[in-house]
Order: structure tokens, then C-alpha cells, then sequence
């Protein structure tokens, strides 16, 4: 009872990095998946660069960069903050490439039969395309979530106190017993099935989706 | 009072020591693929096996392996196994988190994969009188293997970054590395970009490889 | 000699003519893709209330000049007056221009291209709202009274993937006639049907020219030529091979590619 | 990085006390911002009632130079930014004086030095570095950041195996995944206290050349913000009158460390920049 | 009375006729899906040398019982015989026996499924070499033959991605005549073509007819129904509603739905 205990001590920080880091995400991926798109190559060259980077570089090294190497004077960021930007940039990193696949997916003869009808550009695209490529990418982004919900772990390595790490202390202090293996699985279970209702939604999403478009 | 040293100075000085780490990382990745890529076929042709008790062992060994973030995959083998008599040392402990963890996304994108192969190509090999087996072998596999090949390269760029969990469990791979020179200079943020610039001279090549063959293979018939 | 080289070379040259009784004139449309030329200067006049259809092989062309008349591409060269609306397309249009170009042409597709995300009613409403400004009730009105026209109103409510083929077909062609264009443009609007449906979609079609409605038709629907349309134009790689009345042309084809395509479609 | 402390005053808070240096900047006036590293016996957090050497120290400098103390629990990874941005006002926990971290931070004069453990399963015992050899000794735990680190990378290359965190260390030392660990003397007493299992070697009785710090033994003292003089000033007066008094010896003896220890040299010595 | 209801209800209780007439029996077949039923126990006879032709409107269960012929769905419930041998689709099936069963029907799917990563040739080799055991050159020599029957010889190295889809639907039909089958069975083979190049794969099933091989074809071609077809199959709803000889049914349609449904294909 104990272990289970301590670990779900962590949920809360667990649930407020993954939610408030995709915020930042789904936000932030919107202005990068139109520069992912746009006609101006070097614009579009530089938003892929800091895409890739953003994807390239394990997280766990973002974190650190964050937490030990950003620090002056005048800008002071807790192990807490660190955790929500750096995994908040690298969602943003990997939602802009989702968001450019659904603006992609969406066939090319519905921007054609808007610009037939002489709707204009910007009304064509958030009436006509944006919500279609919504509908296309919700199933990649619940999956995301998940991924996300799962790597908001690391955040144990910079001393966030959320699941991994409240299992962490518990564990060190019972070392060669099964306390110290139990608040892991406890913490493992509770990934899998904090995952299972987002899992449920996106595949709902999914099926009826495909019945909504196309 | 010393000031500080220029940047490229201080680099190249952590530089031979990052690169060693490089080389454990890019290692570490190596061997989990090695050993992840056939277990994930094998866990692949459990989970779509027409026997229930074989396909539901593997969806339960596929879904705790994909389910369970890696860091905790890596603390349970490391932390965990002794508790039961089975002492590991950092390498092979972290080759056996990420290898599992590995062969379980890598089933998942073989079954897609194979799934995405249009229903009538089996229909046509059944209509032809061939049987399961040849149909799978020669003619959906190569068909599945377009999408699976990006998909594979994807996910062993995500395998080598995953490797730098490893540093929770003392394996010198460059983010170990990384830590132990800023520990030693605590200069993390000029330390932390190295490393960065590290790992990204391997993803970012490797993510660009992965977009052309992705749109290679797309185009191939 | 076929119609098409008496058509002289640029709609403006033919200063003495009455423009006013065509609906669109095309001098000289010259289309390339990387250096393919697609077209090879087209000309071609359509009357108002005239009902033009246009075959050819597959790959022909057919519909990149459809596509050429309402702007969805730009010509590389020559010019178009439609509805009075002179063009030069060597010259770069406004965006003002574009617009009211192609407010003139309704345009139907192969893949009638409906809104997936909006009701069939949604989708004839919303491009009046943003294209014309009407007010929403307007619109309704307007989009239920097409809807009815093209035997839909009991599915206005409908999602496109709970429609057939053939209803989603009318309704396209409801959503083009709302923004009341002065001629409408089908590129093959039956041949992704089944032959059982395709009939109401030629049907509303059939009604719409005798309205009066100008139409450009690209078909395959060799039947909907000879008995609808008032001018058949054949085209082969890029040009317009041949061209007049259709029953004349189907029942002697004088032109040695006019006849083995003919033939070839099996009529 | 550098200057001194910006949102810094000087003031001497409590009334009737007349400090050794006056008008000290500090980052919040009239009080001593410590980073409390949790590193027993030099010093643990303790959940906001620090103890252990280290801080019985800083509090004899604090109250020589008539300044409060507040304290702040901090890692040893990001003391040092902290200190250098002027977060904070120094830091505690066995903190070596080396010539790197002089480029980020100032330190005013040692207080003691620091010694080397080896801790070892009671059944190999090591003594001495040769002992590594000759007992066949296949990895040997060091944590990141200590003075020795390098010059034992040098000697025993792949053998040594570095831990961010001396918890992981001493877990692997007990579990069997290394054979030996070398941990700040202190600390190794301290963690291996009710384990018998364990003994815990003073390293700098044999000193052995080819690694520096068993023979020039780093000395410990309390970084500061660069370039902030009064405040290192404070130290130093504080420093040189703990050593006067004659506090350190029994302080090293309370903790159960060597009285060895107090030993420091003339000119403070700086672990160089190993090249 | 149409013809369907002259013929008994299972293949076997007519012992005193003579089954070698007849290329397939088809005796009640039923088949569902979850619950559905989409064939309500379907009765019909092909002749040896015989062209079927099967039409009736979408969803009416075509595809379906072509489907069921060649065991890609295995009915619930009734009974065939097809080239002398007898199954009882009530009975599970040996693999060996699907397997002959099987090999005695080529089939032609819509949709071509050429297998894309093989070139023409290897699609039409392959399945000999594993199907029928044949040696490479063997197999590669009969692929030659046959490619050259459908005019492809000159394509025989092209990927499927590299032929137009009349191409490629010639290359699916020598595939399915390279194992040399006792029956074809066409799925509505030109539907997914443009209508001239249609032409040429309707010529090969022509030539194909007129060499005696039996044939079952779904198709929405009239004229092909009318011309090469010996017998006209009318299904709805899950069963024939109408069977015969295809002039007299175009010409003289009995049947109200029958009517119906070739007024609807406009014919
Ligand atoms: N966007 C494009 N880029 C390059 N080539 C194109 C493009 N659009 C069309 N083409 C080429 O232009 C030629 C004519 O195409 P078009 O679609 O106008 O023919 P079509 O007569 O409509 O044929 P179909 O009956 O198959 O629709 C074709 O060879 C086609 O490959
Ligand atoms: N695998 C399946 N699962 C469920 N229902 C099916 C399946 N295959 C076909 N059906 C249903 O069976 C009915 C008959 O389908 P079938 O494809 O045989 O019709 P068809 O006459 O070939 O029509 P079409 O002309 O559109 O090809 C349809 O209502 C269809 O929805
Ligand atoms: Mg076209
Ligand atoms: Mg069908």
C-alpha cells in the first residue's frame, strides 16, 4: 500500500508536465508547421533545422541544458519549468510535423474546389482545410500524447518530483527487497493505464474520423 | 583570477572524452538493434497469429514493452533484477531495456506495415491457387517493406537518442560523458551543447536519409 | 477544314465581330508543365446558352483547358473574354482580377470535391456567405431551393459520406449554382459513378441546358453529347483536332483521329 | 556570469555586533544565502535543519561577520551556476578548491582538506592502490566531479566507472556491480556506517604519486560570486579566526574525519587543470 | 417464369442429367455477413464454352457470388460442381481441395491487384512456378506466349506502375490464363478504365469467348453483355431475378426490375 502510496504522490507533477508541456506544444507547432510549409526556402529551411534539432537530440539533454546551463542573474528556472519548456519545444518540434502531414493529407481537391468557388485564401483555409487536416492528424496527436505522457518521466533526472522520482526515493531507501523494485512496476502499471482512456479516445477519433472525411 | 577559456578551446578539450562517449552510445544503440529488430519480427508474427493464447501473450508482452515509459524499463532490469537474483551490469542492463523496448515499437510498425498492403494482394495470391505462406513471403512482405523501412529507421533514430537514459545507470555513453565534464568544469551549458551537437551529428543526417527514402520508396512503383 | 482554324488566333484581332453573343472566346491558350507543353494554343468560342462538350483520348488536355478558363492554372500565354471579362495571360492578374473571374464559372468535378467536414445544405451555404456575403438566411434559402432543384432537399442535412456518389455529384452542382456563375464547367462529372447513377446526375445536367445555362461538359458520355450538346469539340494532344455540330460529327466524322477515337469509346 | 552580486546591499542586521568586515553584499542585505548540498557529514539539508561540518562552520564565519543565514537545499550540478549567476551567496558540502571552477566562481581561503575513502567489501580490503592490482580489482566507482577522477582514469582507464550520484554508487558497491568505490573520506564513513559488510580505508595514509590528490589533497573551502570582495573578505576574516581558535581539529573529530585533516598549506593550494 | 426456377435446388438430386454439360453448378448457394444475407440461396448453370454474363445494380451480390465460386468466401451453406468436381460448402473444406477447387477458376478482379513490386512477366511467371511447379523457362516461355495473345509482348520488362490500367489488366488476364483454368471469372474488368482503353481489354475477352473458353463475367458493358455474352444473368437483391438469352432480355425485358434497371444503365 505504502509504495503505491509514494507513487501516486508523483501523479499530480506527472499529470501537470505532460499537460502543460503539450499545451505549449500544440501551440507553439502551429506557427513552426507553417514555416514548415511555406514558399520562402530559407524561412522554410530554418523552421525544418530547428524541427530536426528539437527531434534530434534526446530529451533528457534538453533538460539538462535547460536546468544546469540556462541560468543568469536575471533568468532563473526551476528544475519544474525546465521540464515543462523543454519537453513543451519538443513536442512543438514533433506537432508541426504532424500538423504539416494533415495539412498535406488533406487531397488536393478540396483547395482546389475552394479556389473554384472564389473563397478566399484564408477563409479556404481555416474553413475548409484546417479543420479536415484536424480531423486527419487527431489520431497521431492522441498517439503523441501518450509518447509524451510516457517521456515526461525524465523529468526525474532533473529532480521533478513526479512518478519515476517519488518511486526513485522510495526504492533507494529499500534496496535489495521487493520494495525496492515495487514502486517501479506500481509506477509502470499506472503509465499503461493512465494511457488506456487516451488509447480508447483516439481510437474513436480514428474510426470516426474515417467515416467524417472522405 | 583565471577567466574563462574560448569556446572552441573548451570543447576540443572535452571533445576526445565526448566522442569515446559517441562511440559506447552509438554501440549501445547497435547491439538493442541487433537483438530488437527479430524479436520484434518474432513478437510481430505472435501477435498475428491465428492462435489466441500465442497472439495474446504477445499483445500483453508488445503492450506492457510500448506501454511502460523506457526509463522505468531500465530501472526495473537494473534495480529490479537483483532483487530476484539475476545481478547485471550497467551495459547489458540497458542493452536489455532498450532492446525489449525497441522490439516492441518495431512490431507495432511491422504489423502496420503489413497491414497496409491492399487486401487484394492477398486476394489475388489466393485466387491463384498460392499458398499462405509463398503469398506472404513474396508478396506482401516486399510490398510491406516500403512502408516499414522509414518507419524502422525512424524508430532507431529514437533508439540511439533513448540511449542516453542510460547515464541513470552508470553506462559511459556520451551523455555520461557530457555530465562528468560539466561536473568537472560546471560549465554545463557550454558542455550540454556539445553533447547536443553530438548526438545531432548522427540524427540529423539519419532523419534526413529517413524523408528521402521515405519519399523514394513512395515513388518506387 | 474544321471550325477551329477559322477561329482567329486572338479574341481581340476580331474587332468587328459581336463579342456580345459569345460567353467565352480563348485565343491562342498555350500551357506548359516543366517545359511540357500540355497546350498548344487552344482557341474556341462558346455562345451563351450554348452547351459545348468536349472529348478526347485520355491525356488530351481536356482538363487543363477547363481548368485554364476558370484560372485554377495559369496560361502561359493568350487570352480570354468571358462574360465581357477581357484577359491577357501574359500579364499578371490581380488578385481582385482572379477572383471576379472566376466568380463567373461554377466547376464540377470528377471527384465532385464536396466539403467532408459540412452538412450537403453547409456546403452550398458557406461559399455564398464568404464568396458573395449573403446573410446566412439568404443563403439557405438559396441552398434549399437548389437542393430541391437537384431532387435533394429531404438530404440537406447529410454528411457527403452519407451521400452516394451521384447525390454528392448534385450537390456540387447545387454549391456551383449558388454563386449564380454565368457558366459552368464539368470535367467528367459522371465517370467516377456507376452507370445506374450517373442518369440523375446527366439528368439535372440535361435540365440545367435547357435553362439556358451555358455549359462547358469534359464527358466520355458519348449519348449525353449527341442529345444535349449544341457543339462538340475533340481534342488530341493539346489541341483541338476537330470540331462542330455533334450529331454531324458522331454520325460521319470526317477526321481520321475524330473516327478511331470514336471508335475506340465503341459508338 | 560575472560581477559582483546585483541586487546586493550592504548592512550589518543584528544591532549590538560588530562584524570582522563591514558593509558585506550579499544577495539578500544582511543575510548569508547557502546552497546546502546534501553530502554527509560535510553537510545534509535535513529537511531545512542543516547539519554536518561544513555548516557548523559557516555559521561561526556568519556570526563572526554579524549576518544571518538562510539556507537552501541545492545539487552539486547546479551550486555552482547558481553561485556564479548570483543566485545564491556560496554553497556547502565538501567542495573542492580547483582551478576550473576558479574560472566561474572566487574562493576565499581552505578550511580543511579534503581526503580519499577507498570502501571495500570487508573480504578484499583495499589498503593502497597497489592493492588494485594485486587484489584483481575490476572496476573501481568514482563520483562525477571529484578531484581524483582524472588521475584515476589515467592510471586504471576502463576500470573506472563514474556515477552521477553517490546513492547509485554505494547501491552498486553493495550489490556487487563494482568492487570498490573511491568516495570523499567523510561521506564513505558516513555511508557505510552500520555496515559491516563494508570497510572504509583513509586513502591519503599511503599516498601513492601517480594520483595528486592522495598526495596534494584538495583543499575544501566556500565559493563565492566572482568578483564580490567584501563578501570574500568576510570569509577569509572568518576563516582565519575559526583557524586561530583552534575549531577545526575538534570539528573534524566530532564528524569522526582524521584530525590530519586540518593540515592546510601555507598558500592555499589549487587543483590545477589537468592537462 | 424465368429459367432460374427451372433449376433444382442442389446439384447432386439431379442425378438422371448430364452434368458434363456443364462447366458450373451452383446449387443454393447461400452467404452471409454477421448476420447479413447477401446471397439468398443462388441456383445457376454454366455451360462448357459458355459466356455468363452477370449485371444487376450496385450491391446486388455480383462480386459476391463470382467470389463464392472460386471459394475466396466459402458460402454457408449449399453446393457445386465445377469442372466434375463436387463440393458441399456445408463441409469443411481440405486445403488440398480448396486448392484444386481453386485452380480451376482464373480470376480478373476490378482492381487488377497485379502484384506491383514484379514486372509484367514475373507476374505472369510467378504463380506458375509456385502453383504448378513449372520451370523458370517454362514458365517464362507460356508468359511470352501469352503476353503476346494480349499485345503486350514489347511491355513484358515494365513495372505495373509503368502501364496504363488497360495494360495492366491485360497483363492480370494472361496471369490468370497462365495456370491454364478451366473457367474465367471476371470482375467487372473495364470499370476502373477510361472507356477507350477499355476497348482493348474487351477485344482480348472477345477472342478469349471466341476460343471456347467458359467465362463468367460481371460487367456493366452492355454491349459486351449483348454481343459476346451466350447468357444473361440478372441478380438483385441477393438472387437472380432474371436469366437467359442477353438479345431477347435487352430487347424484350419481362421482368419489372429487370426493365427497370437497363432503363437506369441507359439502354
Ligand atoms: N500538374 C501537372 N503537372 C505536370 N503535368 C500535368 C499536370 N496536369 C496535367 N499534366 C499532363 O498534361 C497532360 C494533359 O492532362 P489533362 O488532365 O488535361 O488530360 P485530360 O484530357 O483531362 O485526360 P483525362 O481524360 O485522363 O482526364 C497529361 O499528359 C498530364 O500528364
Ligand atoms: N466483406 C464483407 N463484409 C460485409 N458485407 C459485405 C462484404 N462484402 C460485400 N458485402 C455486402 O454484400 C452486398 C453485396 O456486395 P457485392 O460486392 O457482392 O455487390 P455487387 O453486386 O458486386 O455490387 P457492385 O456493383 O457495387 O460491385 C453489399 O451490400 C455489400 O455491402
Ligand atoms: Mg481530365
Ligand atoms: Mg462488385
Amino acid at each position: 500500500m505504502e509504495p503505491l502510496l509514494v507513487v501516486l504522490s508523483g501523479l499530480p507533477m506527472t499529470l501537470l508536465i505532460t499537460v502543460a508541456s503539450f499545451a505549449i506544444g500544440a501551440v507553439l507547432g502551429i506557427p513552426m508547421a507553417l514555416g514548415l510549409r511555406t514558399g520562402i526556402a530559407p524561412i522554410r529551411w530554418i523552421v525544418r533545422l530547428i524541427v530536426d534539432l528539437l527531434r534530434g537530440i534526446p530529451m533528457i539533454v534538453w533538460l539538462f541544458l535547460l536546468k544546469f546551463g540556462l541560468s543568469t542573474p536575471a533568468f532563473r528556472i526551476t528544475a519544474l519549468e525546465a521540464a515543462i519548456v523543454g519537453l513543451g519545444l519538443i513536442s512543438a518540434g514533433y506537432l508541426a510535423d504532424i500538423y504539416r502531414g494533415g495539412l498535406q493529407a488533406v487531397p488536393k481537391g478540396q483547395y482546389e474546389a475552394a479556389a473554384a468557388l472564389g473563397i478566399p485564401g484564408t477563409v479556404s483555409f481555416f474553413g475548409v482545410i484546417v479543420p479536415q487536416a484536424a480531423r486527419i492528424v487527431s489520431p497521431s496527436i492522441a498517439t503523441y500524447l501518450i509518447g509524451l505522457l510516457k517521456n515526461s518521466s525524465i523529468a526525474s533526472t532533473i529532480a521533478v518530483a513526479e512518478m519515476v522520482f517519488m518511486a526513485q526515493g522510495y526504492a533507494r531507501q529499500n534496496i535489495n527487497s521487493v520494495a525496492g523494485v515495487l514502486p517501479y512496476a506500481i509506477a509502470g502499471v499506472l503509465y499503461i493505464v493512465l494511457s488506456i482512456p487516451v488509447a480508447m479516445l483516439s481510437r474513436k477519433l480514428d474510426a470516426n474520423l474515417r467515416k467524417a472525411v472522405i | 583570477m583565471t577567466t574563462q577559456e574560448p569556446l572552441l578551446q573548451f570543447w576540443s578539450e572535452g571533445l576526445p572524452g565526448m566522442l569515446h562517449g559517441l562511440q559506447v552510445s552509438v554501440t549501445l544503440a547497435g547491439v538493442s538493434m541487433i537483438i530488437g529488430l527479430p524479436l520484434g519480427l518474432l513478437f510481430c508474427m505472435m501477435v498475428m497469429s491465428h492462435n489466441r493464447f500465442v497472439s495474446a501473450l504477445g499483445l500483453v508482452v508488445v503492450e506492457i514493452g510500448r506501454g511502460m515509459p523506457a526509463l522505468i524499463i531500465l530501472y526495473l532490469v537494473y534495480f529490479g533484477l537483483p532483487t530476484f537474483g539475476v545481478l547485471l551490469d550497467s551495459f547489458p542492463s540497458a542493452i536489455i531495456a532498450l532492446a525489449w523496448n525497441y522490439s516492441c515499437y518495431c512490431s507495432e510498425i511491422f504489423r502496420a506495415g503489413i497491414q497496409a498492403v491492399p487486401n487484394g494482394q492477398n486476394e489475388a495470391g489466393d485466387a491463384l491457387g498460392l499458398d499462405g505462406g509463398t503469398t506472404f513471403l513474396y508478396v506482401i512482405l516486399p510490398q510491406a517493406f516500403r512502408s516499414i523501412i522509414p518507419a524502422l529507421l525512424g524508430q532507431t533514430i529514437l533508439l540511439f537518442q533513448d540511449t542516453s537514459l542510460a547515464y541513470t545507470v552508470a553506462v559511459p555513453e556520451l551523455m555520461k560523458e557530457a555530465y562528468t565534464y560539466g561536473s568537472t568544469t560546471f560549465q554545463y551549458l557550454r558542455v550540454f551543447v556539445l553533447a547536443g551537437l553530438c548526438y545531432a551529428v548522427i540524427t540529423l543526417p539519419a532523419s534526413w536519409i529517413t524523408r528521402w527514402l521515405e519519399r523514394r520508396l513512395a515513388l518506387s512503383y | 477544314m474544321t471550325l477551329a482554324s477559322l477561329v482567329s488566333e486572338t479574341v481581340s484581332s476580331t474587332e468587328d465581330e459581336d463579342h456580345s453573343k459569345y460567353m467565352i472566346e480563348l485565343g491562342g491558350v498555350v500551357k506548359s508543365y516543366n517545359g511540357n507543353t500540355i497546350l498548344h494554343g487552344v482557341s474556341l468560342r462558346v455562345e451563351r446558352g450554348e452547351v459545348c462538350s468536349i472529348i478526347g483520348p485520355s491525356g488530351a488536355g481536356k482538363s487543363t483547358l477547363l481548368r485554364c478558363i476558370n484560372l485554377l492554372e495559369q496560361p502561359d500565354d493568350g487570352n480570354m473574354m468571358i462574360d465581357g471579362q477581357f484577359v491577357d495571360f501574359t500579364e499578371n492578374l490581380t488578385k481582385g482580377d482572379l477572383m471576379a473571374l472566376r466568380r463567373k464559372c461554377g466547376m464540377v468535378f470528377q471527384q465532385f470535391n464536396l466539403f467532408p467536414h459540412m452538412s450537403a445544405l453547409k456546403n452550398v451555404v458557406f461559399p455564398q456567405q464568404h464568396v458573395l456575403g449573403r446573410s446566412k438566411e439568404e443563403a439557405e434559402e438559396r441552398a434549399m431551393e437548389l437542393l430541391k432543384r437537384v431532387g435533394l432537399e429531404d438530404r440537406a442535412d447529410h454528411k457527403p459520406s452519407q451521400l452516394s456518389g451521384g447525390q454528392q455529384q448534385r450537390v456540387a452542382i447545387a454549391r456551383a449554382l449558388a454563386l449564380d456563375p454565368a457558366v459552368m464547367l464539368f470535367d467528367e462529372p459522371t465517370s467516377a459513378l456507376d452507370p445506374e447513377v450517373s442518369g440523375d446526375v446527366l439528368n439535372v445536367m440535361r435540365e440545367l441546358a435547357e435553362g439556358g445555362m451555358t455549359m462547358c461538359v469534359v464527358t466520355h458520355e458519348m449519348s449525353f453529347a449527341r442529345d444535349v450538346g449544341d457543339h462538340l469539340v475533340v481534342m488530341a494532344d493539346g489541341a483541338i483536332i476537330d470540331e462542330g455540330d455533334p450529331k454531324e460529327i458522331m454520325a460521319h466524322p470526317v477526321n481520321e483521329r475524330t473516327k478511331q477515337f470514336l471508335s475506340a469509346v465503341g459508338r | 556570469a560575472c560581477g559582483s552580486g546585483s541586487s546586493g546591499s550592504s548592512s550589518s542586521a543584528k544591532s549590538d555586533c560588530t562584524p570582522l568586515v563591514s558593509d558585506i553584499t550579499t544577495i539578500k542585505s544582511g543575510t548569508l544565502t547557502v546552497g546546502v548540498i546534501d553530502q554527509p557529514p560535510y553537510s545534509s539539508y535535513n529537511g531545512g535543519n542543516p547539519e554536518g561540518m561544513d555548516i557548523d562552520f559557516i555559521k561561526q564565519i556568519a556570526d563572526a561577520n554579524c549576518l544571518n543565514v538562510e539556507w537552501q537545499q541545492a545539487s552539486f550540478a547546479n551550486a555552482m551556476q547558481a553561485i556564479a549567476s548570483g543566485q545564491i551567496d556560496t554553497a556547502t558540502g565538501d567542495i573542492n578548491v580547483t582551478e576550473k571552477r576558479a574560472q566561474v566562481v572566487d574562493f576565499p581561503k581552505s578550511i580543511y582538506l579534503e581526503g580519499v575513502g577507498y570502501a571495500s567489501k570487508k573480504d578484499t580490503d583495499i589498503k593502497t592502490l597497489d592493492d588494485i592490482d594485486a587484489k584483481g580489482i575490476k572496476t573501481i566507482g568514482i563520483g562525477d566531479g571529484y578531484g581524483w577522477l582524472e588521475d584515476m582514469k589515467k592510471v586504471f582507464g576502463d576500470k573506472v566507472k563514474t556515477y552521477p550520484s553517490s546513492v547509485e554508487m554505494k547501491q552498486d558497491l553493495e550489490a556487487g556491480r563494482v568492487d570498490m568505490i573511491m568516495e570523499a573520506y567523510g561521506t564513505a564513513v558516513d555511508e557505510f556506517k552500520g555496515n559491516s559488510n563494508i570497510v572504509v580505508e583513509y586513502a591519503n595514509k599511503n599516498p601513492d604519486k601517480r594520483i595528486n590528490s592522495l598526495v596534494e589533497p584538495p583543499e575544501v573551502s566556500y565559493p563565492y560570486t566572482k568578483g564580490n570582495s567584501s563578501l570574500g573578505q568576510a570569509f577569509d576574516k572568518g576563516i582565519e579566526k575559526i583557524i586561530k581558535d583552534d575549531k577545526v581539529k575538534p570539528t573534524l573529530k566530532k564528524y569522526g574525519l582524521d584530525e590530519g585533516l586540518a593540515d592546510i598549506r601555507d598558500t592555499q593550494y589549487v587543483v590545477p587543470i589537468t592537462k
